[in-house]
This record gives C-alpha cells, structure tokens and sequence, in this order.
C-alpha cells in the first residue's frame, strides 16, 4: 500500500528552482533511498514533504496516507509532522536546543500529540534512549546535547523520531557528520528499530554505499528530478542511465583494484 | 535626500557668519520680534533670543564644526581600533591580553562624565582637537572589539593558513591578507559610530565643557536655548532639529552599508 | 567557580584603582589650585594655607593618593589636633561647596538616579524587546519596516532634544504633567510617577530603539537554526516553537547588553537629571563640574565606574548561568 | 639517499580551558607520539576518523604549530625550531592543499594575486606567462585570472588551491583532507588531477583524508591513525589485504561499498562505543575500550609499533594474522546484517 505518494513536485526559491517536476512514491514499511550530489535538490524535497519549507514556491502534490499534503491547512500538517511522519537531520548538534536537556526536548515531541503526564513522558523518554543504546538513559536524560558525542546525539535524534511509532521517518543524511565506524552502528540502528515498528524510512544520502546497504528502492536525482529509478539490486547491477553509469564509476572503491584513473563527469 | 543633508549645510555654512542684528530685539524681555523665533526674509530660521544672532548662520557653522569634530574623531577611533584590534586578534597571547585589558578599562571609564572632567580643566587653547582626542580615546575600544572579534575568525580561516605555508610574513598577513577583509565592517562600524560622537560632542557642548562660546556648536545653541524653551521653542527646535536629522542620516547609511553586505 | 570569582572581583577592583588614579592626576595637570577652590571666595592666604595643610596638599602626589586610596577602604581624618576632621569608611572626602562628605552626597543622590535609571529600563525592554520580537516574526512585514524605522529615529534621538520636546508639549503647552521634582517612591508615589514619566520616556526611546533593533537581528538569527527547524517538525505549535526554542536563546545576548546598560545608567544620568533638574547623581556631576568641586567630581567618577564594572562581573556570571554550555562546560 | 620527511616521535598537547573562567582545566594529547617517514617520490596516507590526530600531524609537519615534542628533519635538516626567517626558504619546498576549497582562498583576491602569493612571500616575482601556465596545467583557462573565488565552483576553487601549492615547485605537498568537501564526480576529477601533477612534478605526498577509498585510489603507503598514535602501517595493498590491527579491520569493514549484494551479504563488524576523550585517553593501548580483543594485557601496557611482515608494522598485542582473522570472529560476535528488500 502507498504510503507517500509525491507527484510533479517543484519547489522554486524566486528565480531558481529547487526541485522540477519529481515524482516518486513509497511504500509501508519500505526504504526509499533519494541519491544525487550537492544542488540536486533531495534535501529540499524532504523539506516540502515535512512542510518545512520557508519562503518557496510550491507547486504538485504530496500525498500522505490518502491526504494531500501541499493543499492541507497548516495546522492539520502540523499535527501530522512528529506524530505520523517524523524526521532526523543532518547535523545532530545543531538540530538540538542547546538550552535544554536532551530528555526534556524527546518528551516534548511526545507530548505534543499525546495528552500523558509529566512523569508518564519521562518513562517513555527513558525507555526511548534506552532503545537507541545510550547507556544509563535515565541519567543522561537529564544532560545537555554538548555533553554527547556525535554518534549519541544522533541516537538522541531518533529516539526523539521515533518516540510516537510514525510511519514515515525522513532521514536527511543521518550520518553524513559521523565518521565511518559510528555511521555503521547507527545505520544498524536504523535497520533494526525500523524492522521492530515496521516503519518506512524516505532516506536522503549523497553516499551510493549507505544506499546499497539500506534502501529498498533508490532514486537518482539531478538538476531537480528524478533520472532514474528502481529497486536496489537491479539500479546498481544494471543502471540504464549515463549519469547514474558515471556516478557509480566515480566512487573509488575498496573491493576492487585500484584503477588507473577514476571515472568522471 | 538624508545623505547629502550634513554635505548641503556644509557647503552653504561657508556663507554667513555671525553677526548682532539688535534691530530684531524688543527690549522687552530680550525675544525675537515676530511669531515662531522672528522668521523672516532675513532671517529664515530665526534669531537668537537677547543677542539677536541669526539662527541658520550660527546653525551652519555650527554644523561644520560638528561634523569636522566628529569625522576627524571617527578616523583617530577607527584607525587605532583597527590596528589594536588586528593585532589583538591575530597575534592573541601576550599582546592580546594588554590590549584586551586597556579596551575593558576604557570601556569601564564612565565615559561621559570623565570626558567633562577632562574637558573642564582641559586648557582654553585648542580645544576642538582636544575635544577630538578625548572623544577617539574613549571610542576606539568599540571599533578595536569589533575588528578583534573579526581578526579571530578570520587567523582560523585556511586561506591564513596557506599564506603562512608560503612563508608571509605576519605583518603581510595583517595587511594583505586580514585587513582587506575587514574593510567592509569596519566602513560599516566607522558610519554608525560618527553620529554618536555628533551626538557626544553636542552633549559636551550642551553641558558646557565643549566648545566655548563664541564659536556656534550645536550642542551648545540647544543648552543656551533651555532657558527660553517655553516662550521661544522654535530657538531649540532649529539646532535639535539639525542634530536629529544629520544623526538620523548617518545611521540611515550605516544600516544601508551593513545590509549591503 | 569561587576563585574565578575573586579573581573577576581583584581585576574588577584595580580598574577601579586605574580609574582613581587617572581621574586624580587630572586634577593636579590642571591649572586650578584645589586648596583656593576650597577656601572659597572670602579667603585670606592663612586660610588657604591652612587648607593646603589640612587637606594635605603639601605632600607628594603619590603619597596624597595613598591616603585617598585608604580612605575609602578605612576612613581618615584630615588635618591634626583642634582642626582634625574625622571622615569615616568609606571616605571620599568632602565636598569643597558643601563641605558635605562625599560618599553622604552619593548615597542622598543615588535614590533618584535609580528610580530613573530602574523605570526606564522597565520601559525600555517591553516596548523595545517587544518590537524587535513582533518584527522579527513578521519580516519584511509593513509593522517590521515602520518599527525599524522608528527605532533608527529613536537611537538617533539626542536626549536633550527628546527632553526639552517633552517638558515643552506635555508640561508648557498641554499641561498634563508637573515639571518633575525629587520626590521619593514611598512619600507620593502619584507625584513619584508623574515626576519620573519624563525621564523614563526620554530614555527609553532611545534605548528602546537599540534594544528594538538588536532583539530583531538575534532572533532571525535564531529562527534560522536547525533546532528550531527540529522543533517545527516535531509538530509543536508555532507559538510554542517561538516561545520556547527561540525566545531563550535571543535573550541570552540581551540580557547581557542589559546588565551593562543598566549598570551605566545607575552611576548617574547625566544630561537627562541634567534637563529635568532632577538632583541624581549625573546631575550631583554636572554641578560639580560647573563649581569644580573636585572631591566630588573624583567621586562620582569612581562611583559611576563601581557600578559599570560591577555589572560586568554580574552580566558574566548571568551568561554562564544562562547558557548551560557554558554552565557545565564542554564534554 | 636519505627520506624527504622524517618525523620522531611528534607530540602535540592543547591545554583546555574552562570557556568562562579561562582556566586550564586540562589537556588535550592531538598528537601523541607519531614517527613518519615520507620517501622521496612516493605518497604516505594518513587515515582514521575526526580526533584521530591526523589533521594535526600535518600542521606539524608543515610548521602551522608548534610540537610540544618530537622532531621533523625535511630533507635533510632539522626544522623543528626553526624561526619563521629561516624557514621561508624552506617552505617553497614544503607546500599544502587545504580542505575547504573555498575556506583557503582569500575572498578579496583575484586569482592572478592569489597565485602571485607565492612569489610575492617568497621575494621573487612570477615570470609572465607563468601563472597563465599554473592555471593550464591545473585544468583551468588562463582567463579565470581576472576572477574572484566566489565566482568558481568547489572544484575549480580546489584546483587554484592546488595551483597555489605547486607554483614555487614544493617537493613535497601535505593535502589534508583536499576533496572530503567536494562531490563524488568532482573528487574523483581532483584525484586523478593530484595523480597527474605527482608523475609531471616529481612530488611527494602526505595525503589526509578519513574516506579509505580515496587514499586507496593515491596513496603507496597508508598509516592508520587512532586516538593521537599510529596504530597500523603499511602498503596499501598489504593494508587492505591484510590489516593487522583490530582497529584497521573494523574501519574496512565499516566502508559502505556501492553494491547491495556485496554490501548485504558481507558480514559487518559494528564497533562498540565511541571514541575515548583524548584529553582522557584510556590506559594501555588507546583502541582497547572498543577492540573486540581486548585482553588484560591492553589495560596495562601500550603496544608499539612492531614490524610484522616486511614494511607492515602494527602497535597491537593481539594482531590479526590472516586477512580473514577478524572478520570470521566479527562474524561470530555482531552476527551478518539481515540483507532484506530483495525481491
């Protein structure tokens, strides 16, 4: 069953345009990773399906679930966001308020589609980062996002995504600041807890390698659309188009021998 | 328009200078004759009240000597901030510390009040310079905080590094690297801190500590009217007005500059 | 944290004694004989020789300043045997007009300055903070252009003018208010608050100007965060995300200014007691100087400067409380 | 002959300060003991994650700081104290390539004066035609002179960087990080570009960079970097065959490789935990808090660097002999990532 369906989407700041024309959809339960370098606009596109676009020009449908999202009222997209479809981004230190506690900001999430207690938020708080492998979570609820380290920042950030069961979780180039070693445990971390809650990941990365280890399907942007798509195995097997072709030559890889010269653009 | 008003005044002050037309005196009480100030043909923005001075002319004058004062005041703060604060910045460590420490002391001085302590023993002679000193002495650590703040964050960038592999000297990385950065803020910070020293030197002149008397200041034109400001309030408004119009431009292009960045 | 304190505090109090040092020479650089200054008009030269004696300006000036110095911190007495006169902890002499100790005049003045200084401030930060924040929130908006503007105006306003603008049209041609007067919160407080009204909205205006316009640059800053983009997607409320992501850490930064401003303010408005004739202690300034009344000058001088770089220690602590970075220091 | 570039024992340690007291509350060990040694006409590798050290072992070797201890003798003297006048003439030889393409160029410069740096700190002049031919030889048009960075894409701002460093004809270049900030098509256009400029110029390189698949692709010899320390060295085809430290294996294993069959069925081995404070370093061996072998031993007493195989030296008590050996016990401990989405 669809579960986000986004039809000739454009996205235009004043004279540029962002995204042109890019459609694509995702299954329940399905990975859907969105590849292409810097400018190609994958991270706008997830902006646009969250709502989180400011001072852009939006044309196309998103739909969510039978719900058109771009149409919808601010307020019934906000109760959406966090709730049904969540997301983690980038840069996990500066994605957290450095002004509160880490427990204080996931409980906030829950608690603004969720009518619980303080003290109820603060169990499922702990049991979140409990989840997510952040030792002693009923201390380090307490601490502030400088007192981590990279990789348990962004654990922190999925805790905080995924403390109300959504959906769909946007993930922006989850490990893109992290170094190789911490992006394999959080990438595992990601495999798992999306199994357990049966959730779809819409999984934004320049990285071909992240792809190929976690997406279901794969798109590949440039310039604003969509030049390819397909299911994993067969895209990277057997990729029709040039861009793609030269993309995947491109990166220097460690399976294989060292080539000459490396493919380029 | 708010741009050429301080350039405009400035050149027609070369004109009229200071004169005692008593004909426009009533012996009664010393007030300009006629309504609003004793405007007239003659005398387009009024006379003063019991000397019967023209009011444009001393406003114009005044409007020379402000704005000499202050830009003279601007380019003694900004060109020892810049380099003090160049320094501190880029070079941190000892140097930084002295510096940093005679900016935090300047900028503990009570400024205002130590400026009228200063000026009112300060010798009769020349005291538009002294007045230029004082002033620059007690703004430069805005100017010098700013540039440091700015040299830090650019001794980081790798371009100050790569100069440094190719074996610059410090002092060319100063000036051909850093400082050709730092223009841009410090033009901006230089334009915005010309109408406070208007501002400050007005006030000097209206506490009496300024320029002295016979020469026209603005400051000084507001602080003779405070006795006569509810029968002659046209006399205050004239200078006030002036004083707001040309601090008010300055800030105007200082805010344009720093958008433009 | 305590002996970070302390050292703050010692560094706190040798710019003070630079301060009583610099202001101090300059008496001496100047041309006036402070022991005329004291005698007064009617004055014989036996007089002003026994004033150089008592006052001791017969020794050297370092050894003069010494005894200034200990004076403040354990009172001294000026001059020996009949004519000896005891000046107490914290002695900052006395007054060559009055003959009033110095520091009694300070403390007598200080109620008014305050009471400006304190009320302003309150005005101030709404109106001042309030704008930035409304035209912050609505950027580009017609209200965020006319409150610009108006702030520009109002950081451009000399505080004579505004003043003299004031007392014209509210007390000369509308007669709404009184001219002010000194009169203490407790003793009239209607008469207190008409008397302060004047002052408080000279300032003000130009502080809210600047206070207007800093909080509208912080929180565009702060509005273009990823954290407040993770608040919006946490699906809070945007009066929430506002409120609680972006309002905090926009303060922080003002509160500091604040501290600062505050603290300058309470060592005397000068040219505002100045207009209004209100007896602070800027005005306790501004007369001293027209008379050259040293001790005086000297003392509010130090006075101004305590409070000045006091609010700088305070205004650092605050930020570190504040800012729990700086609070719990780095991982 | 003697090496280009020899480092002893480099040692680099940052006080750190309490950000509102200013007090020393500590120290942090960025380089805690690395010896290198760069052969002339070949490139030395330098990898490991953010922390490791590496991008502060190049600012040592290039003199942007000062050792706390340690010795580097370039070709053939000792430049470890050398003052800034005698060392000018030692930096034409001694060059660097930066990370952020855009970060290394001076804004306000034109490229013409940004090329002309080199000469002009080094009192010479460039010959006309000179920087012309510099901009050739990088891939880019004698025209692009007249421009400022801002008007270049991350690439070409890349390729002036390296023009820059090759203008007074260095012998050896340390590139720290050169393409982590650029696209994938672009890297690989600045990796074949640096691989060109080796065999015209005869340079050397130190070659920084955390991606293992691009010191593959330039470097003849890799050093591992863990925690301030070099843990493993060795050729590269040696390394990626055959990595003798715990540590280099879970890095290799930690490579996302652009092939889902590969990348699904290949056992993974997830290190454990995070990188240790190095302002607290771990007794012992440095990687043992997160080592998957780790023994009593580690705790108590720090490897150093052995020679295992001819030219393979490794700093661990319990290496891997074989180029299976930690995979298979990987295997074991974190079990093969349940491949999934295949239809």
């Amino acid at each position: 069953m669809t579960l986000l369906d986004v039809k000739d989407l454009r996205v235009s700041f004043g004279e540029t345009r962002a995204v042109d024309g890019l459609s694509f959809s995702l299954e329940r339960g399905r990975v859907l990773g969105l590849v292409g370098e810097s400018g190609c606009g994958k991270s706008v596109t997830s902006l646009a399906v969250m709502g989180l676009l400011n001072g852009a020009t939006t044309s196309g449908e998103i739909w969510f679930d039978g719900q058109e999202l771009l149409g919808s009222d601010r307020r019934a997209v906000r109760r959406l966001r966090g709730d049904r479809l969540a997301m983690i981004f980038q840069d996990p230190l500066s994605s957290l308020n450095p002004y509160y506690p880490v427990g204080f900001q996931i409980a906030e999430a829950y608690r603004a589609h969720r009518r619980t207690s303080r003290k109820q938020a603060r169990a499922i708080v702990v049991r979140m980062l409990d989840r997510v492998g952040i030792p002693e979570a009923e201390r380090r609820a307490r601490d502030y996002p400088h007192q981590f380290s990279g990789g348990m920042r962004q654990r922190v950030m999925i805790a905080m995504a995924l403390c109300l069961e959504p959906e769909l979780i946007i993930a922006d180039e989850p490990t893109t600041a992290l170094d190789v070693t911490v992006q394999a445990q959080i990438l595992a971390l990601l495999d798992t807890l999306r199994a357990e809650y049966g959730t779809a990941v819409l999984l934004i990365t320049h990285d071909l390698g992240v792809v190929a280890g976690t997406a279901d399907e794969v798109v590949v942007m440039y310039g604003g659309r969509a030049v390819e798509r397909g299911e994993v195995h067969a895209l990277f097997e057997d990729p029709r188009e040039p861009y793609t072709r030269r993309l995947l030559a491109a990166v220097p890889r460690i399976d294989r021998p060292v080539p000459d010269r490396l493919e380029t653009l | 328009m708010a741009l050429g008003a301080p350039l405009i005044t400035a050149l027609t002050g070369q004109s009229p200078t200071e004169f005692h037309p008593e004909a426009i005196d009533p012996a009664l009480g010393g007030l300009p004759k006629g309504p609003w100030g004793g405007i007239s043909a003659e005398h387009p923005l009024g006379v003063e009240p019991a000397t019967g001075r023209d009011v444009l002319a001393r406003v114009v004058w005044g409007a020379r000597l402000s704005l000499l004062i202050s830009l003279l005041a601007t380019l003694l703060a900004t060109t020892i901030g810049t380099v003090l604060g160049l320094v501190a910045g880029f070079q941190g460590g000892w140097a930084d510390m002295v510096i940093g420490r005679l900016m935090d002391l300047l900028m503990s001085f009570p400024s205002l009040i130590f400026m009228i302590a200063l000026m009112s023993v300060a010798p009769d002679g020349n005291r538009e310079l002294m007045l230029v000193a004082v002033l620059g002495l007690f703004g430069w650590p805005y100017i010098g905080r700013i540039v440091r703040g700015q040299a830090m964050a650019l001794a980081g960038r790798e371009f100050v590094e790569a100069a440094r592999v190719l074996g610059a000297t410090r002092r060319a990385i100063l000036f051909r690297e850093v400082l050709p950065n730092l223009t841009g803020p410090i033009l901006v910070v230089a334009t915005l801190s010309i109408p406070g020293y208007i501002a400050t030197e007005a006030g000097l002149s209206f506490l009496g500590v300024g320029v002295r008397p016979p020469t026209p200041s603005w400051g000084q034109m507001i602080a003779s009217a405070v006795p006569w400001y509810a029968a002659d309030p046209v006399y205050f408004l004239v200078p006030g007005l002036f004083l707001l119009v040309t601090v008010l431009a300055f800030n105007v292009v200082g805010d344009a500059l720093g958008d433009l960045r | 944290m305590i002996v970070y304190l302390l050292k703050r505090l010692g560094a706190a109090a040798a710019i003070l004694l630079v301060i009583c040092a610099l202001t101090f020479t300059i008496f001496y650089i100047a041309p006036d004989d402070p022991a005329q200054k004291a005698c007064g008009k009617a004055c014989t030269p036996e007089r002003i020789e026994q004033i150089r004696d008592q006052l001791g300006l017969d020794t050297p000036i370092p050894e003069q300043f010494a005894s200034y110095v200990r004076g403040i911190f354990a009172g001294r007495t000026y001059g020996t045997g009949s004519t000896a006169v005891e000046c107490p902890f914290p002695c900052l002499g006395f007054s060559f007009q009055t003959n009033v100790p110095v520091q009694e005049l300070l403390v007598s003045r200080l109620p008014v300055s305050a009471s400006i200084a304190v009320g302003a401030a309150v005005l101030w930060l709404l109106v001042g903070v309030g704008a930035g924040v409304l035209a912050a929130l609505r950027k580009g908006s017609w209200w965020d252009r006319t409150a610009m503007g108006a702030a520009l105006g109002g950081i451009s306003l000399p505080i004579y003018l505004t003043a003299l603008v004031l007392q014209y049209l509210l007390v000369v041609v509308f007669e709404v208010l009184p001219y002010p007067r000194a009169v203490g919160l407790l003793e009239d407080p209607a008469g207190w608050f008409a008397s302060m009204l004047m002052p408080w909205i000279a300032l003000a205006a130009l502080y809210a100007g600047m206070y207007a316009r800093l909080t509208r640059t912080e929180l565009i800053g702060v509005l273009s965060q990823n954290f407040v983009r993770t608040a919006r997607a946490k699906g809070l409320p945007e009066r929430t995300v506002v409120r609680r992501h972006a309002l905090r850490p926009t303060l922080t930064p003002i509160v500091t200014v604040f501290g600062m401003d505050l603290g300058a303010l309470l060592g005397g408005a000068l040219i505002t007691e100045s207009v209004f004739g209100l007896p602070g202690v800027g005005k306790l300034a501004a007369d001293a100087i027209n008379s050259s009344d040293q001790p005086v000058i000297l003392g509010v001088t130090l006075f101004a400067a305590a409070f000045i770089v006091f609010a700088n220690v305070v205004v650092d602590l605050l930020y570190a409380v504040l800012d729990p970075r700086i609070r719990l220091g780095a991982s | 002959m003697t090496p280009l570039l020899e480092a002893e024992g480099l040692v680099k340690r940052f006080p750190m300060r309490h950000p509102l007291t200013r007090r020393v509350t500590g120290h942090l060990t960025a380089v805690d003991g690395v010896s290198l040694t760069v052969r002339r006409g070949e490139t030395l590798g330098l990898v490991g994650e953010s922390g490791c050290g590496k991008s502060s072992t190049a600012r040592l070797i290039t003199r942007l700081a000062e050792p706390t201890g340690g010795t580097i003798r370039f070709d053939g003297r000792d430049i470890t104290t050398m003052g800034e006048a005698t060392l000018r003439p030692v930096r034409r030889d001694l060059q660097m390539i930066f990370q952020d393409p855009f970060s290394s160029l001076n804004p306000r410069m034109t490229v013409e004066a940004i090329l002309s740096a080199p000469f002009r700190y080094q009192g010479l002049k460039p010959e006309p035609g000179q920087i012309a031919e510099l901009l050739r030889r990088v891939g880019l048009r004698p025209e692009h002179a007249e421009r400022l960075p801002h008007q270049f894409s991350g690439g070409q701002a890349q390729r002036i960087g390296i023009a820059r460093a090759l203008a007074l004809h260095p012998k050896l270049v340390v590139c720290d990080e050169p393409v982590s900030a650029l696209d994938v098509s672009v890297q690989a256009q600045i990796l074949n570009l640096l691989r060109d400029l080796q065999e015209e110029f005869e340079l050397s390189y130190v070659f920084i960079a955390h991606d293992l698949g691009a010191v593959r692709q330039v470097c003849g010899r890799i050093a591992v970097m863990y925690l301030g320390t070099v843990v493993e060295i060795a050729d590269r085809d040696e390394l990626f065959a055959h990595p003798a430290h715990p540590y280099t294996a879970a890095l290799l294993a930690a490579v996302p490789i652009p092939d889902p069959r590969i990348e699904r069925a290949r056992p993974r081995v997830v290190l454990s935990g995070d990188l240790p404070s190095p302002a607290n370093p771990p007794s012992g061996c440095p990687f043992r808090t997160r080592c998957p072998r780790a023994a009593e031993r580690c705790a108590l007493e720090r490897p150093t660097l052995a020679e295992g195989a001819p030219g393979h030296r490794v700093a661990c008590h319990f290496p891997l002999d074989t180029s299976l050996g930690l995979s298979r016990d990987g295997a074991r401990r974190a079990g093969p990532r349940p491949a999934k989405g295949a239809p």
